[in-house]
């Protein structure tokens, strides 16, 4: 129990961070409280709802990705197994989604380890090629798998609005609050995970597995643990998006673009850091979706909007890999 | 009987095209360690300039192959210079994602400025022609006649590499770039060098390919997911390797494509993910 | 009570030798050195010990227990801490955190873990650099980190690679007798890779010599250093025969 | 200065007054429109919107010769001549996208109802964001048949879908072995009995391979192969070697424009040739087909549900199809045809709604008539009901085409020749599949 009370503890504990971060931190947090109440346009609120969501992705995928420095670009598969197992079982067995999310963070879970055992004897290109093959092997199957609905996708049967237990409102407040309610408790896990002890391991791995492995650290199996954290957080986005859209097919919930935009919150925002996922999700998503529906959708500029974000990845690739976060972390340094 | 050596010869003619494609994508991991994600956007690249060749100056397919050969070297030389250079001070993962950044910018670009509708060359000496051997097996002369390009194109590119003094400093910063610059090697030169053979075979690859397949924007990255799994199953930085690996995964995939078409790609993703696993140098490689 | 039993272990990397038939063994609490020309297959005997090599024949026990072939995390939960040749730590851990990673491997809770390191720091004097990166520290503080971190781990024997390579003579002796604390105060068994002649002989109550991946003398300091063998091996043929003669 | 002002007010009052029905001016009635604007089927998008941006010039001001009531409708009567207003979004193929522009659509644009979708999984996902907010939706292309099953009171979907094109094509080969097709004698059922089908491995080639599927016993046919293959593949040859392999009579494809034209190179680089070769619209009924294949693509027979050769038959085609020339620079295609009528369906409801309410709406929609003359597609005219089991919300009077590309003499690129219904034909049909040279 004393584990626990500490553990919570620690999650609560900013203290670590300069006060310009937590004021930072704060200000933006309360943002997001009152931010339903602020802005009515539900186009906002889709994007709101779509960065908490990405913001999740990403916090999930810096465990492994960011502290522990493995590239996996598959993540994806594990949002489509939450998604198709929430979606079967309200389908099948009118399964509450509240029964049915819990199954699917573990099945999700479940598949990591089951994965990550072979996929973690990889190190380098080779693991982040063999992430990407292993989620296409998982999308084929899955769109050919009758059972599931293959190509044709599921379409989750209506309950009639509102209804908690299938997660199925007429107003969008309702799902905001349900993501900022995640995004709060994986903000403070994360907050928790980076003090903890398969934190310092992972960071150590990221430095070189030989030391780490002579300091008493399991190397795969800590990699492999921090894999399955992070398909946990995916899954959870999952199980959401698949009652938020109330229709998934492998080609939303499972496709390797879905992988790469995973990986992408968090290396552009700053792996390795609490806030990095966060701050790429809030300059990733609203870009793609104000200048897709602006740019994009206007007659002629086929695909501009595409341009211009693939033009922002190469810049922070090139000028600065640790992101965002890093150049925040150069300029203060230079000023500090 | 005739059926499955259908199946096969047309594997193998396919399969080539694999290898060629791969050839580029293992010489610049072999040199610098880099897994070039736009290698499929440079093959498209490739396929638009032999198309426009076609269309605009009426040159057939393989006359407009140099064309493209240039084209590619073009590509892979403003790729290194003006982005790649500057991803080798960051860690692996900048560089993964230089490199997607890069495949999302020449995809698009080349979206807004040729639409996204598909295009095909409608005449050329390779069009439709296909000759019987042994009139048990149809052979597909738009299949034939690259896959013949790709051997020989195989054997100029080992030659240079093996025999060549240019080729051995190639390799000598292949193995350690840092011991070869002690010997007076511009490993800054040999990189742009490789991006340039690798963007001249894939952008050859591309031109062949014109003969028998439609031209879209997003037609790289089927592409670049097959190069992977050759370039892994052949042993990442082996010429050799990607040669006979292609070959193989073009069988697979048409025999598959027989029984079950629609894991045709399925089983090549596999494929890769048993091998590198169970043997990551793959059947050649010495890359550990 | 012998803490490391070591018998007939050979090592092959294609053809090369790089460990032929070696056979020893340390008692507790002692300080042992492994000396021998480069290329003698010293690191090749530390790895085979703490697990990064597997050895093809032979076999390796610690405190009786038959840990031949062990990954290296268990043969370091088992009580057996190294240090390493080359310090290469790209990471963005600051000294401090380094040292707690050594200690999450006795411990999973945070506060104690930074307690003992704190305690660490103090005994190391590292406490002006606790919050500096790794890369950003003098290699002789970088050393003394290494140690730090792997003392974290509450080892009983405490295999040191090369620790005094790169250091000033007064650097050397102030490692010396860091050692020396360390042995006393932690109660441990040190097994010391060292060219440094001036350390390794003189905290050394045993020295085990190897060349060419064979054990060619073991003794105390000074019975070694007049060992034919061992002269030979280091200073080449005739300079042994001029001594003798 | 203050004269100035003073000068202003009286002006701003005049022209209140001076408009009449100042505030009583016509007001617009919003409809949004949700197509694939960019992306893979950027240029399909472009005529959807063309034929819908002409469908509601035609109601919102007076044109000549156009003998379709709406045509001098100027505005919509049942709202007060209010002004039709189109707001397209661009889905780009993906329906999350989609999902969230029909929210942005309903709640900040505040539109009165939905015309879209194209891609029928896309549809599923912006239909069910319509139902959930008691918004109308019309569905002018989607041809997936579970859309108008899934119980849904705010859909309806003008176009036919796959299972009556499905039953056109065993009524065609039926026609066929009776000698009823212009300019072919009666054709022996065994040369047409053994049926191939090859679908894209998507939600519109798995559901059409499944309803050909089904339907074929009951007209005394057998599917000998039925294959999924990979949207985009770079290489057919496998998939056509399985089906010739089954040495079938009639070949049936369910593809996009670029494994169509993949498809047909493929036969002829294997010399192969069955009787008869059919495609399920999309890839085989655009322009693009004929322009990749040119004269390859001679004889190839595909669903349809307009041809411009009906100018012939139906003068306000011919006169709606001329203004669309002038616009796209191309004939209506059975595509852009439908989102013409798409989008000509709601003028009519909300006329008959007399409101933008959408219960209103609802009850018009559910009892509208439209007439077949009043269309420029071939159909007995529009009413929503249901023909499969539990399908509401459908156009039952809606029926497909099949037409032929044929080439004639002189031209390089072939056009389209209606076959099917007999009755319509535009020209004799090309019989068995011709031969490659």
């Amino acid at each position: 129990m004393e584990g626990i009370k500490g553990a919570i503890k620690d999650a609560l504990d900013f203290s670590d961070f300069p006060k310009s971060e937590r004021i930072g931190i704060i200000i933006f947090y309360i943002y997001l409280l009152i931010f339903p109440w602020v802005v009515s346009s539900s186009f906002a609120r889709a994007v709101m709802i779509q960065f908490l969501l990405f913001a999740l992705y990403g916090m999930g995928w810096n465990t492994i990705g960011g502290y522990g420095g493995q590239v996996a670009l598959g993540k994806a598969q594990y949002v489509g197994i939450s998604a198709y197992t929430v979606a079967m079982m309200m389908i099948l067995f009118n399964i509450p989604f509240w029964v049915s999310m819990p199954i699917g963070v573990f099945l999700a879970v479940l598949w990591s380890f089951m994965i990550g055992y072979p996929l973690f004897r990889l190190k380098g290109h080779y693991f982040a090629i063999a992430t990407i093959a292993v989620s296409l092997v998982l999308q084929d199957i899955f769109r050919n798998w009758e059972f599931v609905g293959g190509e044709r996708g599921l379409s989750l049967p209506f309950k009639g609005t509102p209804n908690f237990l299938y997660m199925q409102f007429k107003s969008d407040v309702y799902y905001y609050y349900f993501m900022l309610i995640f995004f709060t408790l994986g903000l403070f896990y994360m907050n928790w995970f980076r003090k903890s002890r398969l934190g310092y391991q992972l960071r150590a791995v990221k430095a070189n597995e030989d030391v780490a492995a002579s300091l008493g650290i399991n190397v795969r199996w800590a990699k492999i643990k921090a894999y399955a954290i992070a398909s946990a957080f995916v899954a959870v986005g999952g199980a959401f998006y698949a009652v938020y859209h109330m229709y998934i097919d492998t080609s939303s919930v499972m496709h390797l673009e879905l992988s790469i935009l995973i990986a992408l919150m968090a290396m552009l925002g700053g792996a390795a850091s609490l806030w990095g996922p966060i701050i790429g999700a809030a300059i990733l998503v609203p870009l793609d979706r104000y200048l897709g529906s602006w740019i994009g959708g206007a007659k002629g500029l086929l695909g501009l909007d595409l341009i211009i974000y693939s033009i922002i990845i190469m810049l922070v690739a090139a000028l600065e890999p640790r992101g965002i976060w890093g150049i925040v972390e150069k300029v203060r340094a230079k000023r500090g | 009987m005739g059926f499955f050596l259908d199946a096969i010869t047309s594997g193998i003619l396919m399969g080539l095209i694999f290898s060629l494609i791969a050839l580029g994508l293992t010489i610049i991991f072999g040199v610098m360690n880099i897994v070039n994600f736009a290698h499929g956007e440079f093959l498209m690249v490739g396929m638009y300039i032999a198309y426009w060749c076609n269309v605009l100056i009426g040159l057939d397919p393989l006359f407009g192959l140099p064309f493209s050969i240039a084209a590619g070297i073009l590509l892979g030389l403003a790729s290194y210079y003006l982005l790649v250079r500057y991803l080798l001070r960051g860690p692996m993962i900048a560089q993964l994602f230089g490199t997607f950044g890069l495949m999302l910018f020449i995809r698009y670009l080349a979206l807004f400025i040729w639409g996204p509708n598909f295009r095909t060359v409608s005449h050329g000496l390779l069009m439709g022609k296909s000759m019987l051997l042994g009139n048990v097996v149809v052979l597909d002369l738009s299949k034939v006649v690259p896959a013949i390009v790709s051997i020989i194109a195989f054997f100029i590119v080992s030659y240079v590499i093996n025999n060549t003094k240019v080729g051995k400093a190639l390799q000598a910063t292949a193995l350690d770039a840092e011991a070869a610059s002690y010997m007076g090697i511009y490993a800054d030169r040999m990189n742009a060098l490789a991006w340039a053979i690798g963007g001249g075979t894939v952008g050859l690859a591309g031109g062949l390919m014109v003969n028998f397949w439609y031209i879209t924007p997003e037609v790289g990255l089927l592409f670049v997911m097959i190069a992977f799994a050759t370039v892994a199953l052949g042993g990442f930085g082996s010429i050799k390797g990607a040669f006979y690996a292609g070959v193989i995964i073009g069988v697979i995939e048409t025999l598959v494509g027989v029984k079950a078409p629609s894991f045709k790609f399925t089983i090549v993703y596999a494929a890769y993910f048993i091998i590198v696993v169970f043997r990551p140098q793959g059947l050649f490689g010495w890359k550990e | 009570m012998k803490i490391l039993q070591v018998n007939n272990l050979v090592k092959r990397f294609e053809g090369v030798v790089a460990n032929n038939n070696i056979t020893f063994s340390i008692e507790e609490n002692e300080i042992v050195g492994l000396i021998g020309p480069n290329g003698a297959g010293k690191t090749t005997l530390f790895n085979c010990i703490a697990g990064y090599h597997k050895p093809d024949k032979g076999k390796i026990f610690f405190n009786g227990k038959d840990i031949t072939g062990w990954p290296p995390y268990q043969t370091n939960v088992e009580g057996i801490a190294r240090t390493f040749q080359v310090i290469e730590s790209g990471g963005d851990m600051s000294v401090k955190e380094e040292i707690m990673v050594g200690g999450f491997c006795r411990t999973s809770n945070r506060y104690l873990a930074m307690k003992e390191a704190v305690e660490i720091i103090e005994f190391m004097k590292l406490q002006d650099v606790q919050d500096m990166k790794l890369t950003e520290l003098p290699v002789a503080q970088q050393k003394r980190v290494g140690l730090a971190r792997a003392l974290a781990t509450k080892p009983q024997l405490f295999m040191l690679d090369e620790v005094a390579a790169g250091l000033t003579p007064s650097e050397i002796e102030e490692m010396k007798e860091l050692i020396v604390n360390i042995q006393k105060k932690w109660n441990l068994t040190i097994f010391i890779i060292e060219h440094v002649m001036q350390l390794v002989m003189g905290i050394s109550a045993r020295v085990i010599v190897l060349d060419g991946g064979v054990k060619i003398a073991e003794g105390t300091p000074d019975e070694v250093a007049h060992n034919e063998e061992v002269i030979k091996a280091y200073l080449g043929e005739r300079y042994a025969k001029v001594r003798k003669g | 200065m203050k004269i100035f002002l003073r000068t202003f007010i009286v002006a701003l009052l005049l022209f209140v007054l001076a408009t009449g029905t100042g505030f009583a001016a016509p007001k617009e009635v919003k409809i949004g429109v949700i197509f694939p604007l960019s992306g893979g089927l950027a240029t399909t998008g472009k005529l959807l919107r063309i034929g819908v941006e002409l469908a509601a010039e035609i109601v919102n001001n007076k044109t000549e010769n156009i003998d379709i009531p709406m045509a001098k409708w100027e505005g919509i009567p049942g709202l007060g001549g209010a002004k039709i207003k189109l707001i397209f979004m661009d889905h780009r193929s993906d329906p999350a996208r989609g999902a969230d522009l029909a929210k942005r659509l309903i709640k900040d644009e505040k539109v009165v109802g939905i015309l879209g979708c194209y891609n029928s999984s896309v549809t599923k996902s912006v239909s069910t964001v319509c139902e959930r907010y008691g918004v109308p939706m019309i569905n002018s292309n989607s041809t997936s048949p579970p859309l108008t099953t899934r119980g849904y009171k705010w859909f309806w979907r003008t176009t036919p879908h796959n299972v009556t094109f499905s039953h056109d094509l065993y009524k065609f080969l039926i026609g066929l072995t009776k000698g009823k097709s212009k300019g072919v004698g009666k054709v022996p059922m065994k040369d047409l009995e053994r049926i191939a089908i090859a679908g894209e491995e998507t939600e519109f080639g798995a559901t059409g391979i499944k309803v050909l599927e089904e339907l074929a016993p009951k007209y005394g046919f057998k599917v000998v192969k039925a294959i999924k293959y990979r949207h985009q593949s770079p290489d057919l040859t496998s998939e056509v070697q399985a089906i010739r392999a089954s040495n079938p009579g009639v070949v049936a494809f369910i593809p996009y424009v670029s494994d169509a034209i993949l498809f047909m190179r493929t036969f002829k680089s294997m010399k192969f040739s069955p009787k008869i070769v059919w495609g399920q619209d999309a890839g085989t009924v655009q322009p693009g087909f004929a322009e990749g294949l040119k004269k390859d693509a001679v004889g190839v027979l595909t669903r349809t549900v307009f041809v411009p050769k009906i100018a012939e038959v139906k003068p306000v085609a011919k006169q709606v199809n001329s203004l669309f020339k002038k616009r796209s620079g191309e004939d209506f295609s059975g595509t852009s045809a439908r989102a013409f009528t798409g989008l000509q369906t709601w003028a009519y409801v909300l006329n008959n709604a007399k409101s933008t309410d959408p219960k209103a709406i609802q009850k018009a929609a559910n009892a509208l008539y439209i007439p077949g003359k009043e269309l420029i597609m071939p159909w007995k005219g529009i009413k929503f009901g249901g023909e499969q089991k539990g399908e509401m919300g459908q156009n039952i009077l809606g029926s497909g085409m099949i037409a032929q590309w044929q080439v004639s003499p002189g031209d390089t690129v072939p056009h389209l020749e209606a076959v099917y219904p007999f009755e319509y034909a535009t020209a004799k049909l090309i019989y068995p599949f011709p031969k490659w040279k």
